[in-house]
């Protein structure tokens, strides 16, 4: 096996595609894998249809999966592809615009027969119309040339050419000078009662290798050198994976189970499936008839002492904000996930969206404040849940976790942190007498209730949804009573920001122009602040992930620059949200509904027309 | 959990114990007042402490009943209540768990939880305050009303026809359905204490008379000059004899039930149906708990009590399962398993 | 019956107080009736305890009924009362604070003795310990007077006992110099099938109006002229009659039958029951299973051509929001009735509060815009329900129509209008041949699509929750679709601010302050703008019925003055709301959260303490 | 309504006037296909105008069905099919409506409507996918899946009893309850014409294949070598008989059912229950109902169609009668009925 010297690249832009039963999400994520061994830094972001498996060979039924590795930070998988690896014609269509300009396209060959260029919509052969002269085409005859590497074993055909993504994984594991070890090593594991089915793979893998030092499509390989990366114990995690840990982190945390009330729905139920994993530490995990269920089984946990949360999407939400209310009312924790998607109604249920941020904030009965935090990165989902959780706890309120489809199945390399290092949480408890007792009493500064449950003798009590005198918690219909209590949930939920970090500012901490953002939009305005600062251009980025309350300092940022710019994958929700919270500022948009990330060129465009006029 | 939850040996209870101080806002002459006071009557008899007892309940008349109990208690959402009180089993299966409804909470917008439960047996005690229409919001027909029942919102009559809260119970799985009524104190209070021994989801229907919107209601069963002969009064092994003499009795005519006079036309107590509540099979169970007069007594009492696993006890099963196949004990260990890489 | 010259009034605020089984709403709408009968301009407003009949004699169970009536133009049924009539001591503990200094007090005083006392919660008996001193107090034995009375009628004494509202109503009409004819017919078709209980109420009464002349308690009787109203034919009416006729007017008038699918609630219900009278009119009334049954049953009926309309208060719009998303994405006629009720979560069932704007903005999973429209007083839910019909079909698009618990069970004398004289609204239909249709051809003005219903023979077409594409309807999972889909739905529902009136401003049309409110405080904002006029203080008010979009002046009225004050029954939801619209201005806030309506009063204070700032 | 809803003369219409445009996204063996086929074959036998027909559905795998027709079709949400439905068919009750379900969306979020408009019995016929999974979604467990099912979300096995859709339907009141199976293609269009000629709501159950998440969920009633022995086609007026010689039917044996092979042990065809579909009581609806393999053969056809008022014809009548008694017959009389005053 000789070799030629491999170039060296700061990073590169991988893009699998193929048939949802292609196995594409497989072959990336190994792909993935055994670059986060090379200590690449590195992200993800799979691209499912929302067809379980829709026909073979159509646009529709195309699954995509797309990585960045490279040396220097990564946040996000990438703008556009610098390789595509396409199965099919209809994986090229649906693809093909996600391919820089010059850049390169593996072909499946065996695929491009009128048959199957027709059923993905062509309506002449793209390989021959010239349609593809911007990119650099390689083809390979995948599916054949496995067939004959797997000659002689005793496999139907079709289990056969299932093995054809392992080819193609083995061309690139050539082309980016990468080691087969880890994903052999996970064949085996994977199908370890079935040993033909690993000696099939293996040698799927192992011609493709073969195969791509044999035509050298590319003059020479290319090395993307491990990333500066702090020290530690470090996996690769989904966003979904991180939301589950870190409540199973902070369940552990505070001393309580963990009560997960769930019903499926796209892109929250891996959570469930995660969850439902750990019985052994604890988790109860129930899959409710509805979401309204969901949620009230996860009030009923909070309630006996448990840390109750529930999940669900956009549509799911909506049919929980009832039921919060009644939690805001009785004030005790709570947390709701929302892993946004594209909406409108079921709308785009596996593409990505941040649109509900109007709908947490605001989408239940009369004034009921609720806190509402967003993760911002695949890995930090862990970190904020765990911070959602804690201020549940502590303030006894309901907490909404507002994720995306992006963050949740998009991962990313995570130094593991330790227990020990993770703040605590102090469940608010009652320590007077039983004659002190009363279910209203606060927490001075805190102004949260005590965290009494059923079982504690003595402490007997009633909660309910009417309005209550404050202190006694008694139903109470008194005119100024009322104004009380909503002035206290409001306060209450104020006072928050005395117990979260301040806002940070990457950048210019002053100038012409701040950007503000929140969720997962971090890694692509991340990288338009890096790469401007590269070219020269300053500017601030604040992104937010205490969204209510805000943090305190958020003003002040707001004041320092002569401009604010505003990105949203939604119509301008925190737009107009910080309209109203600091009307004093004059705020820019840059919004995109498409269910997609933002590109970095798109934002870096939009800031220097802002900063050219 | 805190220093209040100290296990120490409680004096025995009595009513006032768990008698709030609140003022029950109740109509006069509401039948939830019976309700409320066999309750009050039953818990001293069973034997749990009182800060064990849980009461969750709805949205309604009968659901404001919590806060005239001196117990625990969580006043939720409309019809929301059995997956509350869901949670709050599985949170802490010690406890004692009380849901409160109507039949408009229980049946009309909580209809799918109310079958989820049953359907799962979560060990939880269901009173399902059945007066035929909605109270609180002053006289709407309920899923319960009669067909053609004049009401607020039917002023030409219902149109539909009326749930049996037995018999959709039984079709979810009902593990225990009882009827009693409200005005029969003493077996109220006996079933809620029979029904509290039950293991899994007790369904206990209380026919109760709303005296604003639905006065007599059930008055084809409670009229005092008739009610010997159109309440029968189940007890498990016992055959099925009513009447102020109890003279007589129900007898199965093929697959059909039939009421017999004993000693006329040759029937005998022997011929008389024995009850079984604990059958599984849910034929007989349906077939009296569809019964109604005028042609048939209503039958009262414990109908249905079969042994299956509780939800609370599975979940406590693969928890005690899922120990023993554990890699890891701790969110530390679990975060270093599986795939792994250090940075040096 | 000699009588003294009765003194003119320009108006009185009259206030009924009892046991929930005393029959103060009957007592009190009487009393409204003939004042209307007698050319009074008025205003009512009932005031229920959340319990159906708490126990007697208790705070919890007072009812009470409070009328303003008067020459002048009336707009609310008053600040505090002129005159009070407590049936015992519950209703004069829980009504005091809403009799002005000075006022008139009329207590039942055989209810006043130690028992009633206590059980209402005096320590002391308020006859005597002096706390009545600030007001005119008239005893009366109106119990026991009624009692003698009736003496040899043949009735229980529960009975007997029950006609003292009657013997109260008849004092007031003489105090008030009306007639009681009105009444006596009322008993005589009332109580048609039991002649004894007309005449025992007729004797009631009769003795009632007798011993208010003999006491003469107040030193002569008044008179409050007629006002001077618009001639026409007149019916008194509250705000749920209104809503609900007027959806039958707007049925009628486009020619299709109104689908009403609701699930009872607080305050809302009276519309089911009045719309169920109607089957003749083709109505169809639908008591769901649930809100959302609701909900989706009559987009159901909208979708097959009906017009479909559902109702709740909060709680139960909050769980309709996922439905709402559906119509928004189908594009069809959809309206939704939200009676306003205090909150969060079951919060004061019975009181009023404008607290769910921001739900029914914002309340959906993703950008999901609907318009909303707020009627003002009981009478013009009428003119606005029509109107929100009128939008929802020509626009096809849901529309969500604000009521509250204050207009909806408030009322006035309304001038009956013709059905002639209501605006036509046009079903947009598609006109040309079955090959051009398309599910998703827009009208070029309105971006409606055209309502083609089931049975519509060749324009046979699926719709759905998922992401259509523009034109055909069908599934598109395209980025750059769903962002024109996104755009075409706001576009769509900004435009129909070319359909609307434009705001009105009463009052100043530029200068120091502009009061801007919405909904059922009008009638205070109103007064209280006139009664500054009358003191020389000349403000703007813009009070706003088309919430979304709004009216395409506003932003320039609101530029036309110095100041802003929004109003709002809530903590400040309008005034963020315009906040975001109009950023360029700066708004203060007058907010109130204690289940009532504002005072007159209050209103005038806080704009005296701006214009003195 | 418009110019294209004129009534005129229809040529006979065949499966491909009800195929739409649109591609089938139904993984490659799924059994959609089959229901698919089964129902474009059944439509051209039923006697409406294809204007008339309309397939409401909520969300999952099977209710992607309405794009696939090319009638009138509504992909609705998740659970509400059936209150979308119910307005649909009160707004027009001329249309011929269809309901597309599937196991979680008809009995997990659905199940409230479900059994609600079984109650009222309005005229939709419901196709209810049973695949016992929750396909969409990827594979969690349904209200349907067998006790200990492993799957996505239940990795240690479910630990909740399943639902019976015929028996909630028969609880709920149900008038018509058919059975079939998405392997006879023959059986599936034959009871859908026949349960379109229900006056009610008709709910079908058809045993379906989801060959990604629970491949062979109904092998032991579809498997080649063993269905005849497994599948019991109920027919009305005819005798229970199965097995590939039709020499097994069923007998009761006191209360219970018991399978019997003719001829052995001096079993005779006349012991063999006649099925009657029309019998209102429920007590042997529910039996063959809940009759499974391996000890019972599973009762496919039609098990239960009784008669009883429909909501949308007692709605007319009620429609009918307040035509009668009315006192306005226009908006305008109403507004100038009762108490008015004039002002001059
Ligand atoms: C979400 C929601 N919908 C509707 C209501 C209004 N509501 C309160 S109680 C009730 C029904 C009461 O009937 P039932 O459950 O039979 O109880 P009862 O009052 O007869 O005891 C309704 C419709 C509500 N509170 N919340
Ligand atoms: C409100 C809401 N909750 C959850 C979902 C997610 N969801 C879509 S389909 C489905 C269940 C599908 O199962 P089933 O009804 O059995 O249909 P199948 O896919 O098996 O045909 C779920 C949970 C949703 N779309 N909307
Ligand atoms: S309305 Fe009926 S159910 Fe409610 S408290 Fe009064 S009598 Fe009881
Ligand atoms: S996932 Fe299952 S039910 Fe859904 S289309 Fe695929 S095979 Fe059919
Ligand atoms: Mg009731
Ligand atoms: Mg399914």
């Amino acid at each position: 096996m000789s070799k030629t010297m491999p170039v060296e690249l700061d990073k590169v832009v991988i893009r699998f595609a193929g048939d949802s039963g292609d196995g594409m999400q497989l072959t990336g994520s190994q792909f993935t894998y055994t670059s986060a061994m090379l200590g690449n830094d590195l992200a993800t972001f799979p691209d499912f249809p929302a067809e379980i498996r829709a026909p073979q060979g159509t646009v529709e039924g195309v699954s995509g999966f797309q990585v960045q590795i490279g040396k220097i930070d990564i946040y996000t998988p990438g703008d556009l592809a610098d390789i595509l690896i396409a199965m099919n014609p209809a994986a090229l269509r649906s693809n093909i615009n996600w391919v820089r300009k010059g850049g390169n396209i593996i072909l499946d060959t065996d695929y491009f027969q009128d048959r199957n260029i027709k059923k993905a919509g062509y309506k002449t052969n793209p390989m021959e119309d010239g349609s593809l002269d911007d990119y650099k085409i390689i083809e390979a005859p995948i599916t054949s040339l496995t067939k004959t590497a797997l000659k002689g074993i005793e496999l139907d055909n079709k289990s056969i050419i299932r093995c054809k993504n392992m080819f193609a994984l083995g061309m690139m594991y050539w082309l980016f000078d990468r080691s087969k070890d880890e994903t052999i090593k996970f064949l085996e594991s994977k199908f370890r009662k079935k040993p033909v089915l690993v000696e099939a793979n293996k040698k799927a893998l192992n011609a493709g290798y073969n195969y791509a030092i044999t035509i050298r499509a590319i003059a020479s390989n290319y090395k993307i050198p491990a990333a500066k990366i702090e020290k530690g114990i470090y996996r690769h995690i989904s966003g979904n994976q991180a939301s589950a840990w870190g409540l199973l982190a902070a369940a552990e945390k505070v001393g309580r189970k963990l009560f997960y009330g769930s019903y499926p729905i796209t892109p929250a139920s891996d959570i469930l499936h995660e969850l439902t994993k750990y019985k052994n530490l604890g988790v109860i995990t129930l899959q409710a008839e509805d979401e309204i269920a969901a949620v009230c089984s996860a009030i009923g946990a909070s309630y006996a002492g448990q840390l109750g949360v529930t999940a669900s999407a956009g549509p799911g939400i909506a049919l929980k904000g009832e039921a919060i209310g009644l939690a805001i009312m009785a004030e005790i924790p709570l947390i709701i996930i929302d892993v946004q998607r594209g909406g409108p109604s079921t709308g785009l249920p596996t593409k990505t969206e941040q649109a509900d941020l109007n709908l947490v904030l605001y989408g239940r009965n009369s004034d009921s404040p609720c806190i509402v935090i967003a993760p911002s990165t695949p890995a930090n989902c862990f970190e904020y849940i765990f911070q959602a959780a804690r201020l549940s706890i502590e303030h006894m309120t309901p907490v909404i976790f507002l994720s995306d489809g992006y963050l949740a199945n998009g991962s990313e390399p995570w130094k593991l942190p330790s227990m020990a290092d993770l703040p605590e949480i102090n469940a608010p408890q009652f320590k007077g007498s039983e004659q002190e007792f009363q279910p209203y009493l606060r927490d001075p500064k805190k102004m949260s209730r005590y965290w009494v449950v059923p079982g504690m003798a003595g402490l007997e009590h009633r909660l309910g949804g009417l309005e209550k005198e404050d202190i006694t918690g008694n139903i109470s219909y008194d005119p100024e009573n009322h104004q009380k209590m909503i002035d206290i949930r409001a306060d209450k939920v104020k006072a928050v920001a005395n117990f979260i970090p301040e806002q940070q500012v990457i950048g210019a901490t002053s100038g012409e122009l701040l950007l503000v953002g929140w969720g997962s939009t971090y890694g692509s305005m991340l990288s338009a602040v890096k790469e401007l600062e590269k070219e020269g251009v300053k500017i601030g980025l604040a992104h937010i992930n205490y969204l209510n309350p805000l943090p305190k300092n958020l003003g002040t940022i707001l004041g320092a620059y002569n401009k604010v710019l505003v990105c949203e994958l939604n119509s301008g929700q925190l737009a107009n949200y910080l309209r109203h919270l600091f009307p004093e500022y004059r705020y820019l948009q840059l919004n995109k509904v498409q269910g997609l990330p933002f590109k970095i060129t798109e934002i870096k465009e939009k800031i220097k027309s802002i900063l050219n006029n | 959990m805190s220093e209040h939850a100290i296990d120490a040996p409680q004096p025995k209870l009595t009513k006032k114990d768990f008698t709030s101080d609140q003022m029950v806002r109740w109509c006069p002459g509401c039948g939830d007042y019976a309700i409320l006071s066999a309750i009050q009557n039953a818990l001293p008899q069973i034997p749990e402490k009182k800060e064990d007892f849980v009461f969750i309940s709805g949205i309604g008349c009968a659901a404001r009943f919590p806060y005239y109990m001196s117990t625990y208690g969580f006043h939720t959402i409309h019809g929301r209540a059995p997956a509350v009180a869901t949670g709050v089993k599985l949170a802490n299966p010690k406890l004692n768990v009380w849901e409160i409804t109507g039949d408009g909470d229980a049946l009309a917008i909580g209809g799918n939880h109310f079958i989820h439960v049953l359907r799962r047996n979560i060990d939880i005690n269901i009173l399902l305050f059945n007066n035929e229409i909605y109270g609180l919001t002053k006289g709407q027909y309920s899923p319960t009303s009669r067909f053609g029942q004049v009401t607020k919102s039917t002023p030409m009559g219902g149109i539909e026809r009326p749930f049996s809260a037995g018999e959709l119970a039984l079709a979810a799985g009902g593990t225990f359905f009882a009827r009693t009524i409200d005005t029969n104190p003493k077996l109220m209070t006996q079933i809620f204490v029979e029904s509290s021994q039950h293991q899994g989801t007790s369904l206990i229907e209380i026919l109760q008379n709303c005296v604003i919107f639905n006065d007599n209601a059930h008055a084809a069963v409670t009229r005092k000059d008739h009610k010997d002969d159109f309440q029968l009064h189940l007890e498990h092994g016992k055959p099925m004899l009513f009447g102020k003499e109890k003279d007589k009795g129900l007898r199965l005519n093929g697959f059909k039930l039939e009421v017999v006079s004993i000693g006329e036309n040759g029937d005998q107590e022997n011929d008389i149906l024995v009850h079984d509540a604990n059958e599984t099979d849910t034929i007989i169970h349906h077939m009296l708990i569809r019964m109604s007069p005028p042609d048939f007594p209503m039958a009262l009492g414990i109908i249905r009590a079969v042994k299956a696993p509780t939800y609370d006890q599975l979940v406590e099963q693969q928890y005690q399962q899922s120990l023993e196949k554990a890699s890891f004990q701790s969110v530390d260990e679990l975060l270093r398993s599986g795939n792994t890489w250090e940075v040096k």
